[in-house]
């Protein structure tokens, strides 16, 4: 500690830290110790989250899917194959997620979304046990712990999925890359360009944001288009 | 090619009776001061709001609002349309019961009032802020309308606040082994972020309290956020409530479920926070109708996460040709800066574009660039050239060219 | 020598409850987005509000409200908290009946809509504007408790739009018999100052519509005011609606009744506009109370209608000994500066002072210079540095040394 | 006029301009032609003036009073004497007043302060006239008009009461001075300043401005000072 500022701020006690420091890293530091089954992960799933998500995590009510699009293969090779195929619609929090220590914290930290941080350590094992046993990651005897949770991190099914070789991190402590990948010229005249519209909004959709008339000024060098009129109109 | 008229200025004979009748307030006494004490927009102002896009989020807490960026001047995003990004929710939190801690690999933990991070030195600094998903709506083919749902997730002000690193120091943090800093927040949803520690040791990393000129707003982070220059809004952690300082970064739901770029090869891009280099011109832009032909001052913004905007070129022709802009002083670091190009609209379509360039020479990417590197599933880190279609008719469309 | 106790941060045994016991915030859903449209400071900001000084003026329409400088970050004055000050009361005027005339020494006089002023080429500024009766009350001794009011007739913002040359261009203006130029407002008082050519033509005087990003607010002059850099606000004429272009100065009421520095001779110096190098300390400032001995970082802002502001100096001890003061760049033309000093305060009284110097070698005087010249009459243009008491229990005083 | 920006703006008409160029100069340039006598403007005076500034002007209600403090003499040197003295409380219009034009064209625009420019141009001569006449400039058979008015001009009391001989107008156009009047150094230690306190707020006027702890942020490196307190305490 420096001493420039004598008298401002003090030392945290053991408790206050303990009270605020829940993260849960992905080599699961932070991880406090305990365990919880997949039978009672789905009482507490069915009780607590089901309403929102899913009883199979399926749901996009209110939030995209948190299950599906992963395969036991995708398990072996820590590789999700469906993020491969442009053609498939939407991805679930599985297929992207590389670490478990990622689900367990943010359960723990933010779930569930309406009465965060109300879930016991043991609901958050058992709950996300559930959740992998959904993701057909672990079986339905499971019981997740502290213990065999880094066994589990080895079946995740897009552990290897994730790259940090690009040049969006600011420092070299990720080993990115520091040449930007996308590299275009500053060409002044007579570019290669076609310059033919290629993609709009359909006439349909002009008013799907609303009467775009009301989201401008009514002064100024141009008006807002009238995208709604009056019924009688 | 005039679309909507414009309130006529034309002299009737004698003249416009806006001129020749002398309207009530030229003959009568006006509302006293401190009318308001903290006063607001004119009455005439109240299509300039930030909004929803209807249907881009299920629940309205863990949403968006956008800058309403076709309505603004100059680079400040006035406090009340700054755009809103929550993921459970905002909070109007008691300054006085809130406090910040730091730990981790540091000598001794930390605890600091709010009275005793606005007694440090402080800093002021005018910085953008966008959203990591701004644009991203946009990634494969043109979905909304108008450039306040195409880049209004993005906003400019001037932060005060302490330095992160003289926090840290007073913990007496180890910088050898502490290289991350994870920063997380005090709403529902804990927000966490890895915070690189190469931004906090040049200083610029604010533990900020202030925003243009006050208190930060309650859906910005009062009493405390995270200013993290040039990357993206995610990791400018609101309702600031802890720094832990670590020797790995911490993989949270933010840096491994969302805020990934996806890639063409199905590999995920994980910690991609700096915001490249990127413009757009907001007047003209989609949604609206110009009223005549003749002069136009073409204006927008360019923004770069790497440092200041060297140069902005127009095109008018969707990319064929283009002219260099006149840039608004002061062209600051990180921050917003505005570019103007005369214009005189023959009544032909037109299809307008901007295009940003940097101090490290990074050249803003039409769409074909951008798609030919990374494909068109990211949601995220979109800054793609912009494209307005001018109609004959004076309307002007979001389009996107080949 | 702590006064007022601070909310104790000091742990019990276990620890502070406010981190102990997680907050409601912490644990529960939070507001959606865009609840507002257009947002509002924290419900704890309340006391943070422009106010009238009781007794200063006979009515409230021909008043001043004053900023809250003690409580204000940075550079920007939030438009919320931008001074007031209305000689026959503010309107909030529609834009679509406004117009703007140019007549005078013109080729032909001319009338624009707000639309078309909007349409033409704008450039925006971050610039000062100081009533020139700012700190009037003090000119023979302290009369006012707070900085709020012995210098919030200040308030600093981006504001946007044409050079006036444009427009007098466009009308074929005469710059060769035309000096000086009419301004004139459209509310009841229609009120009009002479604006000097030499300013005009420089292009730095503007005839705005934006204010912070958004449009003027009505207590500012929406939908137009003149903004006229370095000079006393009542130049900025507000809701303007007429430029005359002349050959002579106008004696108008408030150049040739108000707005007149008295000497001690009795003549009055009338068309004095420039607003002089000045500073004052915001933080901490007359009517408050440090809490603790220890470190403060003392801040405040400094200004010249003259230029940029190249050194501000801080004295703790009335004037005798002085510290260079950090400047916060960017360090713009005729806009405010923020300065900082470290200061650990040891519980003994102290007599704050700062000074301000700007490019043009200018040094702000104590009262004794100044007065040694001007006088006590002024009522007008007080650039005097000021005194802030800081007594052994920690409460601040407005004083004034000799 | 130059022709970088078609269609933007339009000529003026001469009705346009007329209704709205209503400032006077003190050449009079702008002075429509009329006339208007004391007797008639003390009529004005009293009907829509009095209430707010007193029947002989002396009103401080609303604003400082308009008559008062200047003499005959005054009228015959062009300096009024009470502004030298620095003894004599307050300075009303009249004995700041050096251009009558101001007079004329302030009333014309302004007043009566809730109902400007109601007024018709008999009426402005002849209240300016009866104002003139309170100050003992005319006297009570004074007609004023387009054509005295110069004459007036001769007689005002502090018509030599101003100097342009500054540096605060930024140009050369009024010949003024550019070096400033007031020239302090920089001096950095040891200043020649006693920095003893000479003036400050006497307690009883503590809460003059209500209560400053309501004038601060209740959080931050300090509070606003309790100057209030509940009459209980
Ligand atoms: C009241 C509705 C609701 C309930 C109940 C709820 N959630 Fe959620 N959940 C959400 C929303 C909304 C989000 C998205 C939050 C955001 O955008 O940051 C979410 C996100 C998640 C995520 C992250 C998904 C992703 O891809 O980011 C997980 C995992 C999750 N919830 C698990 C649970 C579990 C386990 C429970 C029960 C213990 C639960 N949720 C209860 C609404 C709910
Ligand atoms: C309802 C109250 C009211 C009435 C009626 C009124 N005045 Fe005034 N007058 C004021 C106020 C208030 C001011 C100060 C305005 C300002 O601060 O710019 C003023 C200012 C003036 C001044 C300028 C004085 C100065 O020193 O700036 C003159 C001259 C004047 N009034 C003359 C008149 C005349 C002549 C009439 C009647 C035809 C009149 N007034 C009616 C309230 C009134
Ligand atoms: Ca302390
Ligand atoms: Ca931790
Ligand atoms: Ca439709
Ligand atoms: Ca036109
Ligand atoms: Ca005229
Ligand atoms: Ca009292
Ligand atoms: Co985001
Ligand atoms: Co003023």
């Amino acid at each position: 500690q420096d001493n420039r500022f004598p008298g401002i701020g003090r030392n945290a006690t053991p408790a206050e830290v303990a009270a605020w420091d829940i993260d849960v890293r992905p080599d699961f530091k932070g991880l406090p110790p305990g365990a919880g089954s997949v039978a009672r992960g789905q009482e507490v799933w069915e009780a607590k989250c089901a309403s929102c998500h899913g009883v199979f995590g399926e749901s996009n009510q209110v939030f995209n899917p948190l299950i599906g699009g992963t395969s036991p293969d995708d398990a072996r090779t820590g590789r999700v194959q469906r993020l491969v195929e442009p053609g498939y619609p939407g991805r679930t929090t599985m297929m992207k997620l590389a670490t478990v220590s990622t689900l367990w914290d943010y359960i723990n930290r933010a779930m569930p979304w309406n009465a965060p941080k109300s879930l016991s350590v043991e609901e958050v094992y058992a709950v996300t046990g559930y959740m992998l046993h959904l993701a057909q990651v672990v079986d339905d005897k499971f019981v997740l712990s502290d213990r065999n949770i880094a066994d589990v991190q080895k079946r995740m099914p897009n552990r290897n999925g994730m790259t940090t070789k690009h040049a969006l991190w600011p420092g070299q402590e990720l080993g990115g890359t520091a040449r930007p990948d996308v590299r275009a010229a500053r060409c002044m005249s007579d570019c290669p360009v076609e310059a033919k519209v290629a993609s709009f909004l359909p006439d349909h959709a002009r008013d799907a944001h609303g009467n775009l008339a009301e989201q401008n000024r009514p002064v100024g060098p141009q008006r807002g288009v009238v995208t709604q009129r009056p019924v009688a109109a | 090619a005039a679309g909507l008229a414009a309130a006529p200025a034309t002299a009737q004979p004698a003249g416009d009776p806006a001129i020749l009748e002398l309207p009530e307030h030229t003959r009568g006494l006006g509302q006293p001061v401190a009318a308001d004490g903290y006063g607001k927009p004119s009455r005439f102002e109240t299509n300039v709001q930030r909004r929803q896009s209807p249907g881009l989020t299920q629940t309205r807490q863990a949403s968006v609002s956008f800058a309403p960026l076709q309505s603004l001047f100059g680079i400040v995003t006035p406090s009340g349309l700054h755009f809103e990004r929550h993921h459970q929710g905002w909070w109007d939190i008691d300054p006085s019961k809130h406090r910040l801690m730091i730990n981790g690999l540091v000598k001794a933990p930390k605890v600091f009032t709010i009275d005793e991070i606005m007694r440090l030195p402080s800093v002021s600094r005018f910085r953008f802020i966008e959203c990591g998903a701004n644009t991203g709506m946009e990634w494969g083919n043109v979905a909304v309308p108008t450039v306040q749902y195409t880049h209004g997730m993005l906003s400019c002000s001037e932060f005060t606040g302490v330095p992160l690193i003289t926090l840290l120091e007073m913990a007496g943090v180890d910088l050898k082994k502490g290289r991350f800093v994870l920063a997380e927040g005090a709403d529902g949803s804990s927000m966490t972020r890895t915070i690189p520690m190469s931004l906090i040791r040049s200083g610029e990393v604010l533990v900020a309290y202030g925003q243009n000129g006050e208190m930060l707003r309650p859906e910005n982070g009062y009493p405390l956020r995270l200013v993290v220059p040039g990357i993206q809004g995610v990791s400018w952690v609101k309702y600031l409530r802890r720094l832990e300082v670590g020797d790995q970064p911490y993989a949270t739901k933010d840096e491994a479920i969302h805020y990934l770029d996806l890639m063409p090869d199905g590999t995920h891009r994980q910690y991609s926070g700096i915001q490249e280099c990127k413009s757009v011109i907001t007047t003209p832009s989609g949604g609206q109708m110009l009223l005549d032909q003749g002069y136009y001052s073409i204006t927008g913004l360019a923004w770069s996460g790497r440092g200041k905007v060297k140069q902005v070129d127009v095109s008018v022709d969707g990319g064929r040709n283009w002219k260099a802009a006149r840039l608004q002083g002061p062209v600051l670091d990180k921050c917003l800066t505005r570019f103007q190009l005369d214009w005189a609209w023959d009544g032909k379509p037109a299809l307008l574009q901007s295009r940003a360039v940097d101090e490290t020479g990074y050249v803003q990417p039409n769409y074909r660039q951008l798609r030919a590197v990374r494909g068109s599933r990211s949601i995220y880190h979109n800054n793609a050239i912009q494209t307005w279609l001018v109609e004959a008719s004076g309307e002007v469309k979001n389009v996107q060219v080949s």
